[in-house]
């Protein structure tokens, strides 16, 4: 392990990336993203090795794309809360259980409060919002609910969020069984609605069995979502974040409005946290309370720590081993969490800073090894 | 910890010399004439349970001075700077910034009023670049938020100078304008670049901020200030730990920072140096104002001699 | 430098070599592996469920019963296989497995879902690859009612039944007319409650709900307490019917106990302890007959007795052998079989109805008591009659 | 809603809600020493109790306890049973320390690492008893709720003239219990000269290691000590509820972190009033309403507090947990 982790660190891919004529960058980069696009179909053979669907009683490999990908975006959109502005939210299934339902409440024509609104507005029984108009429904609740979480919660320090947000996840969650007269209760919503498009071979164009549309869908939102977070990161608003976690009284006296900026953290994590929601439920098409446990919560963020945090390469890379790697062995099938539990200690003791962390991150945490060997050595 | 070389001080009095023709990229505009009161601490008491840090301390800062805030340890100077950047709430009296109490009020709002301060033991953002913590203070001018800094969606007609020299972009820009983010972020690099220049640190603009020698700290703690536009900027202990040398450059940027159109507030340990740049003094003993006039007023009376100069000066 | 350029020459050799290698062969991943048509008698047999995970003692018995039935099956010249695919009861992991079953042509059958939030999630991805299934454990009375599809089949009359079929005990054999209904606030423990409620009508005193994972149930016994009830019916699973039963009868309450198919299984009366002799537990399965060497052939080949739902994967297996044996050979065929298929089970006498659910003149529970930790047959109610 | 069933059974939901309340204190008192000292939340404190309730087991296995034994066996099997849980918690405890958070500490890693290791732990301690253990020794390891015998059978002891409140023993036995333990060890953090030590690293750990404290002494000691207490939560739990199973530890560990939050975590006498008052807000909430709500009870209790005081009830730290 310390011997490949040394032999990654002496190619030092990122200095050379950085380093490279923009050309070359482009190129790369187009390179990546084609090969993107073209995983579904990875058929050749060395590479094919890591198709999930060899095993015999392996799973879809487009489907679990479609997954990883959705869990990217997930992890990106928990990137800004833990990596960038320092929050630690331990909730964040809330937001992706909020996306899921609001397409699900009202894009589905079985859902209660479709049915509500057929009767007081004498529509027909085949009525449902739009697709199209589900997703700033989405976006809203997913919005509005992180900052109703943040407002009140995010002036507490880092521990005290940390619970509160964990109960936000779960006080959606029981709310979402509970309520049988507006969710469904615990039967789950079925028929959500899936996105528009033209029929082939009598089936609709994202349906159940071509799971690769799906994923393209996916991965194009997500391609975006990485793009519009970049652009964040490089502006005022990300370097307030970046002061605020380093030193956020200073960053207060230089005029960063820090709750501000932090709330829009909270918020904009929300919004990605809810637009994944909104994907896995329309894919799935079927929404149930159970899927959004909080043990899903504490994924999320090792995803984001194990990638290393801050650093939208590392996120994704954390998202895709956790995404991927246990549907990649099921052949295993009981011992899967035990071996992601040994796993995820192995990884973050030989790496704590993360697989790939971002270089800023990357120094950080060399300073305080130094302070705590310095430490240690004064005992 | 190692100090500015010879070197680069030689360096920075030219970048100095070419910086004060350039006057207008980092003076401020003041709202009021020289000499009229920009803060004013009224009759100010501060207690912490049965203990009183300020009793009955009354002064007033005027536009466009170097004042200087002086007393032994313990007088109550930094409780004193606390109240007047929002810290502490006074339990009894007023301070006032150009008129409006600003006790209560949060750090980032005074600062936006325009006061801006430094930390007596320094307090940069240390993993971001010189030139970031100077774009950090910059930041709180300019006014892309999230969704200017996503979508782009504040678009302004640019200045001839401001299009960019490529064909397509430059008729992109013509048509569309260009957003405000890009423009602040043009502009933020502009100043930033000119205040490192100012304080003389520009040679390590790129470097991290925790690389930076000791002096180069302090100086990039004086730029960060500067570069979120103060009308009043206060220097806790700017001196602390600097050898003849550097004090002697510190004076020449603090009277180069008043030149500029800031109003300077100095705590200082220092005599020499306070003596040597500030146009009036108050003296601070035991949470008590025991002093107040020009430095050589100052310097002659018998209070201030008792409780301040008589003991064995540990700068000089 | 030079070690820059070594790398670099690296990369062209990898990218050479992947080449090179893509043209030397692809593996194969497109399913449809095995002949269809051409009287090859070559399958397999998925079975879906929580494999893992907290639920997995729930399902792991019915699959293992599935083995036993094809581990005795002579097949001939067929040669099946059952493959196992662990859902961990998550509808959102069911449907990547669901969309590789139906995309293989292989697979001639699925066992499965297990539980009804992945069954839900998955039977259109099933119905559109044609696959039919027989689940042995799915009730939600949804599944089958709202939105049917052809391919949908199980060995479990639905919820709708069973409460029924409790309220009927509750009032002609354990002649109580003051019933205190409990429920685990879940999909399975709610609606079966609701059934019960409904056919009790106001022979039921009061209603409470818990949760999963709860294992104080302070309030809902006080509660019990001043409602003075002369039975109690507990709509869950045993995780949490052993805390609550242990509980009850701390209080000093005598009332009898019943609980749903939630409860049935050999971990029954291992979980409840000396709290729980008397407890009724009610399920749509007969008694396994003495002269069955079901339970010791069951002990034997997997070291415990069947636990829940074991004979029902057997029987879901059944159904598919025997299809093959009539000659079934491609998915259609086998749809086609199990549709109209009779026959006689472990379980009960198995048949389908149009929408694939146990007949209703069929249906018919049993009640089982728990005798020394053994869930023993105690009577049979037929709700229809 | 039924308010009249909070009122009239006041008395009653009262006591209830103090016999949860003590388990859940006991097990906060984990999560707010290691707080106290290391300002990091052990996610694997969960599993801690978890074991010991295994251990409960494994002791009344061994020495033949069931239901029905005399007065003899049943006091010479509590105590054994008490003895093997608050050593197996406490080794647990100190494996998960020395295994997984003190490389980290020594490489200075930041909490969230910390949070992510002890949520690996969790799940590492869940399979050993779902699943390792299974498949070596089977029943009753497995995923399935096992039965822990009712070795101390509940009787009413005496009822409370007046409101006519029936007490039975081992209510008695937690509540006093969790009382004893928590004023015990409160006793040992403000008196001895090993608790000063704690007290001395929770408030300053660099002043505390100049003053020649051995930090890594102190850290082992409240992570032995936290584990300990979850071994008494463990045995009073299984008195109460006579299972015991794979993933129980979860939601008690949820709500005692809950707790400890609620009292102000790092606070040892916060643990006691956070674990009291959410077991009875948990208890009058789920006679008025249900208890399908348990958990947005506690929640939004939870935040209310954390708006008006946030920092908890009494507020934290360990160091000043004498104020």
């Amino acid at each position: 392990m310390s011997q490949l982790t040394a032999a990654y660190r002496g190619l030092r891919i990122g200095d050379r990336w950085d380093a490279a004529p923009k050309p070359v960058r482009w190129f790369g980069l187009l390179l990546v993203v084609a090969f993107a696009y073209y995983l579904p179909y990875l058929n050749i053979l060395p590479f094919a090795y890591i198709r999930t669907d060899l095993t015999p009683s392996g799973s879809d490999w487009a489907s679990v794309l479609f997954l990883v990908v959705v869990y990217m975006i997930v992890a990106v959109g928990l990137n800004v809360v833990i990596g960038l502005a320092g929050l630690l939210d331990l909730g964040y299934v809330g937001f992706y259980a909020l996306g899921a339902y609001s397409i699900a409440l009202f894009g589905s024509k079985s859902s209660p409060v479709v049915e509500a609104l057929q009767v007081k507005f004498g529509l027909s029984e085949e009525w449902a919002v739009p697709f199209a108009a589900c997703i700033p429904i989405a976006i809203v609740m997913s919005l509005v609910a992180g900052v109703i979480l943040g407002a009140p919660t995010l002036r507490l320090r880092g521990d005290y969020l940390a619970i509160v947000t964990l109960g936000f996840g779960e006080i959606i969650r029981i709310t979402a069984r509970n309520l049988d007269g507006v969710t469904n209760g615990a039967a789950g919503i079925t028929q959500v609605p899936t996105p528009p498009g033209p029929e082939i071979d009598g089936r609709q164009f994202f349906n159940t069995i071509d799971a690769e549309r799906w994923y393209w869908l996916a991965l194009t939102i997500l391609i975006l979502i990485i793009w519009l977070a970049r652009r964040l990161e490089h502006s005022r608003v990300g370097r307030a974040w970046l002061a605020i976690r380093e030193d956020e009284d200073a960053a207060a006296v230089m005029g960063v409005a820090g709750f501000k900026f932090k709330l829009w953290a909270f918020a904009i994590g929300a919004t990605l946290g809810g637009f994944a929601g909104l994907l896995f439920g329309s894919k799935q098409q079927y929404v149930e309370p159970n899927a959004f446990m909080v043990q899903l919560s504490f994924l999320f963020v090792a995803m984001v720590v194990i990638g290393g945090s801050g650093n939208i390469a590392g996120v994704l890379l954390g998202a895709f081993l956790l995404t991927y790697l246990p549907e990649r062995f099921r052949e295993f099938v009981e011992w899967r969490p035990f071996a992601f539990g040994v796993a995820l200690v192995a990884v973050m003791i030989l790496r704590p800073q993360g697989l790939v962390p971002s270089r800023r991150r990357a120094r950080e945490f060399e300073d305080r090894r130094h302070e705590a060997e310095e430490a240690a050595a004064d005992v | 910890m190692s100090e500015p070389t010879h070197g680069s001080t030689v360096e920075q009095e030219e970048v100095v010399l070419k910086d004060t023709s350039d006057h207008d990229e980092i003076a401020i505009e003041t709202t009021g004439p020289d000499g009229s009161v920009l803060l004013e601490v009224d009759h100010v008491t501060l207690r912490f349970g049965g203990v009183v840090a300020l009793n009955d301390v009354n002064f007033q800062i005027r536009r466009g001075e170097i004042l200087g805030l002086i007393g032994p340890n313990g007088a109550g100077k930094t409780t004193c700077f606390n109240a007047m950047t929002g810290v502490y709430t006074p339990t009894e009296g007023k301070i006032r910034f150009k008129g409006t109490e600003i006790a209560g009020t949060k750090p980032h709002k005074i600062n936006q009023l325009g006061i801006a301060r430094t930390f007596q033991n320094i307090r940069l953002f240390p993993e971001m670049s010189a030139m970031e913590n100077v774009m950090v203070g910059c930041d709180a001018r300019h006014k892309t938020s999230v969704p200017g800094a996503l979508f782009r969606i504040y678009r302004q007609r640019p200045k001839e100078e401001e299009l960019p020299d490529n064909g397509i972009r430059r008729a992109f820009a013509k048509v569309f304008g260009i957003s405000r983010h890009t423009l602040e972020e043009r502009a933020g690099r502009r100043r930033s670049m000119e205040l490192l220049r100012f304080v003389g640190i520009a040679d390590r603009a790129h470097e991290l901020a925790r690389n930076l020698p000791y002096g180069y700290q302090r100086r990039l703690e004086i730029a960060r200030a500067l570069a979120t536009e103060p009308e009043l900027i206060c220097l806790d202990e700017p001196a602390a730990g600097f050898n003849p040398a550097e004090k002697e450059d510190l004076m020449g940027l603090i009277r180069r920072i008043r030149d500029l159109g800031h109003t300077v507030l100095v705590i200082e340990h220092d005599m020499k140096l306070v003596l040597g740049v500030t146009d009036r003094i108050v003296v601070l003993e035991f949470g008590q104002k025991i002093a107040e006039g020009t430095p050589d007023e100052v310097a002659r009376n018998p209070k201030v001699i008792a409780a301040y100069l008589g003991e064995p000066d540990d700068a000089a | 430098m030079i070690r820059s350029t070594k790398t670099w020459q690296a990369v062209a050799f990898t990218a050479v070599a992947g080449l090179a290698l893509s043209a030397c062969g692809t593996t194969d991943t497109g399913g449809g592996s095995s002949s269809a048509d051409d009287g090859d008698c070559n399958f397999k047999i998925a079975a879906m469920g929580a494999l893992s995970g907290a639920n997995a003692s729930i399902v792991i018995p019915s699959v293992d019963g599935a083995q036993l039935a094809l581990d005795q099956w002579d097949g001939g010249d067929c040669t099946v296989s059952l493959e196992r695919f662990d859902t961990e009861g998550d509808p959102a992991k069911a449907t990547p497995v669901a969309t590789q079953i139906a995309g293989d042509e292989s697979f001639i059958g699925v066992i499965g879902g297990a539980f009804s939030g992945e069954t839900r999630a998955t039977k259109t991805i099933y119905q559109d690859g044609g696959i039919p299934m027989v689940s042995q454990s799915a009730t939600a009375t949804d599944l089958t009612q709202d939105e049917p599809v052809e391919v949908f089949h199980r060995l479990v009359p639905y919820d709708d039944y069973q409460g029924v079929a409790i309220a009927k005990y509750l009032t002609d054999e354990a002649g109580a007319s003051k019933v205190f209904v409990i429920d685990n606030a879940e999909a399975y423990g709610e609606p079966l409650a609701d059934r019960v409620a409904e056919t009790l009508g106001d022979k039921m005193v009061q209603r409470d709900k818990t949760e999963v994972g709860q294992t104080d149930f302070a309030p809902t016994i006080s509660k019990i307490e001043s409602a003075k009830p002369d039975a109690i019916m507990y709509g869950g699973y045993i995780a949490e019917a052993a805390p609550l039963l242990k509980q009850i009868r701390d209080a000093g309450i005598e009332a009898p106990f019943i609980g749903g198919d939630g409860l049935y299984g050999a971990d029954f009366g291992n979980a409840v302890g000396a709290a729980g002799e008397g407890a009724v537990v009610m399920c749509p399965c007969a008694p396994i007959e003495d002269d069955s060497t079901f339970a010791d052939d069951f002990e034997e080949e997997f070291g415990g007795k069947p636990g829940a739902y074991a004979a029902e994967g057997y029987d879901a297996m059944t159904v598919f052998l025997k299809g093959l044996e009539d000659g079934a050979r491609n998915r259609a065929d086998m749809l086609e079989f199990v549709n109209s298929y009779t026959g006689e089970g472990l379980s009960k006498d198995i048949a389908f109805d149009e929408n694939g659910d146990v007949p209703a003149d069929q249906v018919s529970y049993w009640a089982y008591k728990n005798e020394g930790g053994t869930l023993t047959p105690e009577v049979e109610v037929k709700p229809g009659s | 809603m039924d308010f009249n069933n909070l009122i009239s059974g006041l008395d009653r939901h009262t006591l209830d809600g103090i016999t949860r309340g003590s388990i859940y204190a006991l097990v906060a008192l984990g999560y707010t020493m290691v707080y106290g000292v290391m300002k990091l939340i052990n996610f694997a404190h969960s599993e801690v109790f978890m074991v010991g309730t295994w251990a409960v087991l494994g002791t009344y296995t061994v020495i033949g306890a069931t239901a029905g034994d005399g007065l003899g066996m049943v006091i010479a099997a509590t105590v054994l049973a008490l003895l093997a849980a608050m050593l197996a918690s406490a080794g647990t405890a100190l494996a998960v320390e020395r295994i997984a958070y003190r490389p980290l500490r020594k490489k200075g890693a930041p909490p969230l690492i910390f949070l992510i290791t002890g949520i690996g732990c969790s799940m590492v301690l869940v399979e050993i008893f779902g699943q390792v253990l299974r498949v070596f020794f089977g029943r009753p390891f497995g995923r399935v709720t096992v039965n822990i015998p009712s070795v101390l059978e509940t009787k009413t002891v005496f009822t409370i003239p007046g409101i006519d409140l029936a007490v039975s023993n081992t209510r008695i036995l937690i509540i006093v219990g969790a009382i004893v333990m928590m004023l015990a060890l409160d006793a040992f953090v403000n008196k001895s000269r090993l608790g000063r030590g704690v007290r001395a690293v929770a408030q300053d750990p660099d002043t505390a290691s100049l003053m020649g404290v051995n930090q890594e002494r102190v850290i082992m000691l409240v992570f032995v000590l936290g584990g300990a207490m979850a071994g008494v939560a463990a045995l009073l739990y299984t008195v109460q509820y006579d299972i015991t199973k794979f993933d129980i530890g979860f939601i008690i560990g949820l709500k005692a972190f809950t707790a400890a939050v609620l009292g102000g975590i790092g606070n040892l006498r916060g643990a006691l009033v956070g674990g009291l008052f959410l077991g009875l807000v948990e208890v009058y909430a789920s006679a008025v309403w249900d208890s399908s709500w348990t958990n947005v009870y506690a929640f939004v209790v939870l935040v209310v507090v954390l708006m008006f005081r946030p920092t908890g009830l009494l507020g934290e730290s360990l160091g000043k947990a004498r104020a």
